[in-house]
């Protein structure tokens, strides 16, 4: 008779297989971050660009130029509403992009931008948006040095989509990488988790809730620098947690790096109204989106060193260690409950969330 | 699905439609009192909210009945722990 | 959290799990089911039981009204939603749910116009805003939702908002725990009682389940001390050879509970004479549909509807993991061609379902994770 | 009493003035790659963004990244329909971002690729286009090294958007500039032009017109290669004729190099279809869109060198010199007629054509 | 081309010019006006007046039937293209054209479906595949255009489409000649008439030009070498002190028109009492309306139109110069506020309006542009 | 907008539609040749087409007859333009 440890032995092997696509279209899921729209980069994407550099799915793509090393990346913007409280779709741009390279352990230094605009967007909120990218890049220290605009029919888009690529430059021999994370490292976030994914949730105002959470949008660079300047090859791995929230950013470590990850569902900072907005909701803060959280696996035995850093950077101010590395058994992210129980936690299953960013 | 969570009234309920504002830590929502009529709300009582409608009055006797059953439960237990609790310094 | 963060304390739980091992008789296995899908999620999501002693196994039974609602009635459902003027609004449970060919997120994905709410009042508001426009409330969900819709629907009768219709897939919780103890495949020792459903039909419904079947019954809140401390009464009432109704989660459930929310339902539903549940096939009296005197708002009635009947996948065996017969990793597909992604059976959609519960939260042996975690 | 000259004196002055943006609303003008477009830009986006980098509005900025150069350009992708008679919005985006660097001097290296996916898209139309701008990058030499993937609801795009953007290197001390023009140099054209924007038009099926146009779109820096291999600092300007089309790119030498840009219509090689489908719709195959086609300012002495090289690469097989370069009046494209006579041709004004690229 | 290239030759071009001068009686100046904008845009974009003597000069005339539509009737279509079931098609040429407060292209970016359309017939089309929309036609155009108005109502109401209708601003070229031959402050010494316009109503209606005016008047094609034969042939009846209709463009227009496009547009259109032109104010049976039997398919009467009237800004001299007695460039907000980005007058807005061809293919001065482009 | 190109009619006249593909240059599109009942049309004939709809039939003879004449005018200059011609040897 098969036991209970066999089937799920059976059930790993599986997982690690390459996923495949059986969906016959895209659906909303796709978009998640989740498992479904994993499955769609390593089924479609990979497999037709493959190449080493884009293969280890990192935060974006190191290269060599000529003598130099840089950190190449992109995202797409389409968050809805455009403007929330704490930012809009122009900041989330800029950042977004910038915490890529800063992630990848590159110095930010150059943003394209490619908008996509729906006929009959008003030029004043063009200008508006414009006009937080540009702040969000003299923020961050970069510059916006190429672009593009396309005007689509009306009933084409939302409004505005933003697509931003970045460049920086590597200037230091770090070791960073998703797959570098190892037992006895600690796993830290910058500061309280799901902020932003909330703020969008309520600013669409569907839901007819009302609370006073702003997205937590900001540029991760200077702190990123603060953190490898003192700990240059004892910071492992650094992910921004967006779409997917923490959850996702630590079950991507434990696949790359073959490790577990262990949280302590206690030391993870979650301000009350983000826990309120995900009762009502039904929904887990570890999946929801941050725009400006740095999670960031250090060797243990500088953990605290690393905090103490954070925090005396604004932008980490409430950081906190929120976990471990241990070994067995690898790929998966567990979780020491509140209430002192386990649990796994798993990669999202296509959530139909609203767009975050 | 059966999802319910405490709130507190915080506002007064609105005679045509039924609605009154619940606080569920900082976040508030206008939620059906409808089912409730029966029952005498005012500002600063606990209702369990469901899909957008409150379903009964919380008690506080009961709840409180119910921690100091549990609290008495194992008692041995408990003392151990407060003893732990006092010599935490965090 | 108010009345949330005093259940959720790791000190009680403990003296709380010393207690429950201290009823446990040496050498006896217990076996109780809780019958709501939130219990499930709860245990699960809180790691409950790892406080739990080798002697007691939790079932988990039919309570997610996700994961019972047939195949047939989700292909009803998105053939409505794919009449071109019809808005098709459901909770966001419902979009992943299987029916025998798609689900509401391929449907939106072909062009049905399908939006999630947060309540039925939401998807009244959507029909006012959109008068040209036909609205249609999936309904679905156990006494503690019916009272809303059939307040939704009372309200639209009032204002007269004409476009808007409920598709009742609304089911009732005794019938199906008779089922269940009607089963002759089953062998339980106690049930946790589902607390939100009993703040509409109160603890009374249950009294024949300690008069007829003797079995200990306590109607349970859903924080993790209420699951706790429940187990700790029905062992109570085993050690003390009792078999009664009683209710640990008094704080929120009355006894006789709530007369408005039944008077609303019993105004605008009726009970239907039968109705197909997934894994459990046909039950009697088990679900309500729509009075006569609200046909207005009836999907059913207005819409043309195929009444599609699916039978299950044969490798599906939700049936035995709903009436408790077999643990989700027994069954065969479990995790490996049933997965919260490509689920088979609908106890895989639902993060309330057995099968995802355990698929997303407790897919490893617990010794291993426990040993995993440890600091 | 004014005269004529007078007022037209006073007519360049004006024009010559930052261009404000009057309208309220993004119309289908502002993505026609004319004027309104180049209003845009210029008032709202170098405005806000203002950096050295970014001013001269090259097709790409040429970055310093540590002791290398290094060329970096976007651009968006909203073609409709998707796929058309010789490429798809795949090719099109990874040709055009390839493109548009080997305009600017540099080997094009990497590629970064943001899709945005509308709810239900089919995965197939998604394989088809990936599979397309994998293949594109392989005859480009280029790789897709980094990418990112947004989901929007249904009826928010229109099937799939793609954004690319691009690294290259630039290995020759070459000072391609888009001001760089003089008095005495000749215009190339690499090709007939405006096949890409025909065969567009006409697959949308919506004007009932056949013909067998193709798509020109594919990479030229195979062509540009050899042509600064052996004439490093004779060429002098290289631009893609996208958007706008030739007549486009011209105006936009001849005010940034302060020159006059005299064309000789008979010389313009365009292939009797497109001829016969402007015709018949009443536009100008000089503002018709090509999508591999090359516009190159070379030193008149070596201007039948530049033909020769580039008619031996396939790329070019049909260049010609299409025109040369004056000194006043400064700012202005000339024409002289196929029927021998004079006129101006200028930058479009916001003409709605659908979307082509 | 055949047809077309022949007619595009240099060489060609150069004897006819040396024929041209030698023509022009020395000392003597020769205006002539092309009426059709066709034959404007011909003009600049062949830069045609590098063959022509400095004594000869083309003035160009009202017949650009996009810069004749007053303000208030695109106000007007704008208002019926923002009903919301209402979709409205036109040319492309429409987009642009400034009513009192906006564009088609602007009204479009707000929200109005509005779509180009290279036939009538697509918009019949459009029709046919949106029943449950109104679909309305902007119909303008002279002569030329009108018959296929016609058929295309004639069509529909064959189909029996019902929601197809067209808001009519089809103009007639015989009045406007006649406006302007009647203006006080003009001096011509002959017409290059409107070869497309002619092969609908012939060459017969312009007899009264010749014979009541004395004015030579020659029905002219549109290739290049056409407006140089006209010239040629202008100056021909003038040294010979003749005033007649002749046609350069027989191989095109027959001289008693056709037949068939003429009872097409009597059936289904009627002369309007007076209609308002662009910067010539308002002209006796100088438009074409839909005939009462037709009223299923009129805009203007299925509609509640505002009926708007605007007075042409201040600033505006298109009047003067679709009379030809100004030069473009002659307008105060010539090039100025008044450019192709910014047009204040419709003459701006079309490539065949005077002020646009000028604008984007003439702005520089004739000699300034020869040395220029002088290899 | 009076914009009228010649095309080559190249199919058949469709009964019912009035319909008949006409060829520009290569390029092919059914165009509309209601208004031209009255003429004899059949492939290989030339007709201007404005707007989806032929207005008329054009005349090879007119055609050939003007260019005839305009090749008469300036006999001088043209005598001289051949000379040039048969110079040209690219
Ligand atoms: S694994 Fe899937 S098919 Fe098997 S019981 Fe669970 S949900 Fe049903
Ligand atoms: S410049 Fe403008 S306002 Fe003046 S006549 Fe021309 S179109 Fe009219
Ligand atoms: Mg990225
Ligand atoms: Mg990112
Ligand atoms: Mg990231
Ligand atoms: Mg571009
Ligand atoms: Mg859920
Ligand atoms: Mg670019
Ligand atoms: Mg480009
Ligand atoms: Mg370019
Ligand atoms: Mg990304
Ligand atoms: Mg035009």
């Amino acid at each position: 008779m098969t036991t209970e440890k066999q089937v799920l032995d059976r059930i790993e092997r599986i997982r690690r297989r390459r996923p495949v696509v059986r969906e016959e279209r895209i659906t909303l899921a796709h978009g998640s971050g989740g498992k479904a729209t994993r499955n769609l980069i390593d089924a479609i994407f990979l497999e037709a660009f493959r190449n080493p550099l884009l293969a280890p799915l990192e935060d974006g793509a190191t290269l060599a130029l000529g003598s130099s090393r840089a950190v190449f990346t992109t995202d797409a913007f389409v968050v809805s509403p455009l403007f929330f409280p704490g930012g809009d779709i122009g900041d989330l741009a800029v950042n977004g992009t910038v915490n890529d390279l800063a992630v990848c352990g590159a110095r930010p230094l150059y943003l394209s931008a490619g908008f996509i605009l729906e006929e009959g967007f008003p030029i004043g909120d063009l200008r508006r948006i414009v006009a937080s990218m540009a702040a969000a890049a003299e923020m961050a220290g970069v510059s916006i040095v190429t672009g593009d605009t396309k005007v689509v029919q009306r009933g084409k888009a939302d409004g505005c989509y933003v697509t931003t690529a970045g460049v920086g430059v590597v200037d230091r021999p770090a070791t960073l990488s998703i797959s570098a994370a190892q037992p006895g490292d600690a796993v830290i976030v910058s500061g309280p988790i799901g902020e932003h994914g909330v703020a969008i949730m309520l600013a669409r105002g569907e839901l007819g809730i009302e609370a006073d959470t702003l997205s937590d949008t900001a540029p991760l660079n200077g702190l990123v620098a603060d953190l490898l300047d003192t700990l240059p090859t004892q910071v492992r791995t650094l992910r921004d947690a967006t779409r997917g929230g923490v959850a996702t950013v630590l079950n991507e470590v434990a696949t790359a790096s073959g490790v577990t990850v262990v949280m302590d569902e206690e030391s993870v900072p979650v301000r009350p109204e983000v826990t309120g907005v995900c009762e009502l909701l039904g929904i887990d803060p570890l999946y929801v989106a941050c725009e400006g959280r740095l999670v960031a696996v250090v060797d243990g035995e500088h953990a605290e060193r690393a905090v103490d850093i954070m925090r005396s950077h604004p932008a980490g101010a409430e950081a906190a260690i929120i976990g471990w590395v241990g070994e067995d058994p690898p790929g998966l992210v567990l979780l020491r409950t509140a209430f002192g129980g386990t649990r796994i936690v798993d990669m999202l299953v296509g959530d139909p969330l609203p767009r975050i960013c | 699905m059966c999802l319910g969570i405490p709130g507190e009234l915080v506002g007064i309920v609105e005679e045509h439609t039924d609605l009154a504002m619940v606080d569920v830590s900082g976040v508030r929502r206008r939620i059906n009192m409808g089912l409730l009529a029966d029952d005498d709300l005012k500002p600063g009582d606990w209702v369990l909210v469901h899909v957008g409608f409150a379903l009964s009055k919380i008690s506080e006797s009961e709840a409180k009945a119910v921690m100091d059953m549990l609290h008495g439960i194992g008692q041995a237990y408990t003392d151990e722990i407060d003893a732990l609790k006092e010599s935490d310094i965090s | 959290m108010r009345f949330v963060d005093e259940f959720r304390d790791a000190d009680t739980a403990r003296a709380l799990a010393a207690g429950i091992s201290a009823r446990c008789e040496p050498g006896r296995r217990y076996k109780f089911m809780e019958v709501c899908g939130g219990h499930t999620h709860t245990i699960y999501k809180h790691g409950i039981e790892d406080y739990l002693p080798e002697a007691v196994t939790l079932v988990h039974g039919p309570g997610c009204p996700v994961c019972v609602i047939p195949m047939g009635r989700v292909d009803d459902a998105i053939h409505i939603a794919r009449q071109p003027d019809v808005i098709m609004t459901s909770f966001g449970d419902m979009m992943r749910v299987p029916g025998g060919e798609s689900t509401f997120l391929d449907a939106k994905a072909e062009g049905a116009d399908i939006r999630m709410v947060y309540s039925p009042l939401d998807a009244l508001k959507i029909a006012r805003t959109n008068p040209d426009r036909r609205v249609v409330f999936m309904a679905i969900g156990f006494e503690t939702t019916a009272p809303s819709t059939a307040v939704t629907v009372l309200r639209a009768a009032e204002e007269g908002i004409e476009n808007f219709s409920v598709f009742c897939n609304h089911v009732l919780i005794i019938p199906a725990i008779k089922a269940i103890l009607d089963s002759p495949d089953l062998r339980l020792d106690g049930f946790i009682g589902p607390g939100h459903v009993s703040t509409i039909i109160g603890c009374r419904p249950y009294e024949f389940i300690a008069r007829d079947y003797g079995q200990p019954f306590v109607v349970a809140g859903f924080e993790p001390l209420d699951i706790l401390h429940s187990v700790h009464m029905l062992l109570g009432q085993l050690a003390e050879g009792r078999g009664e109704v009683e209710n640990q989660y008094a704080r929120v459930v009355p006894w006789d509970g709530n007369r408005i929310a039944m008077e609303a339902i019993g105004t605008v539903m009726r009970v239907r004479p039968h109705f197909e549940w997934r894994g459990l096939g046909f039950i009697s009296h088990s679900a309500l549909g729509m009075a006569e005197e609200y046909a207005a708002f009836d999907a059913e009635r207005i819409f043309d509807i195929p009444g599609t009947r699916i039978a299950d996948p044969k490798a599906c065996q939700c049936g035995e993991v709903l009436k408790g017969v077999l643990k989700p990793w027994e069954c065969k597909v479990f995790g490996t061609a049933c997965t919260p992604e490509t689920p088979i059976g609908t106890c895989m959609v639902s993060s309330e379902g057995a099968c995802a519960a355990y698929y997303n939260f407790g897919r490893f042996s617990r010794e291993r994770v426990r040993e995993a975690t440890r600091a």
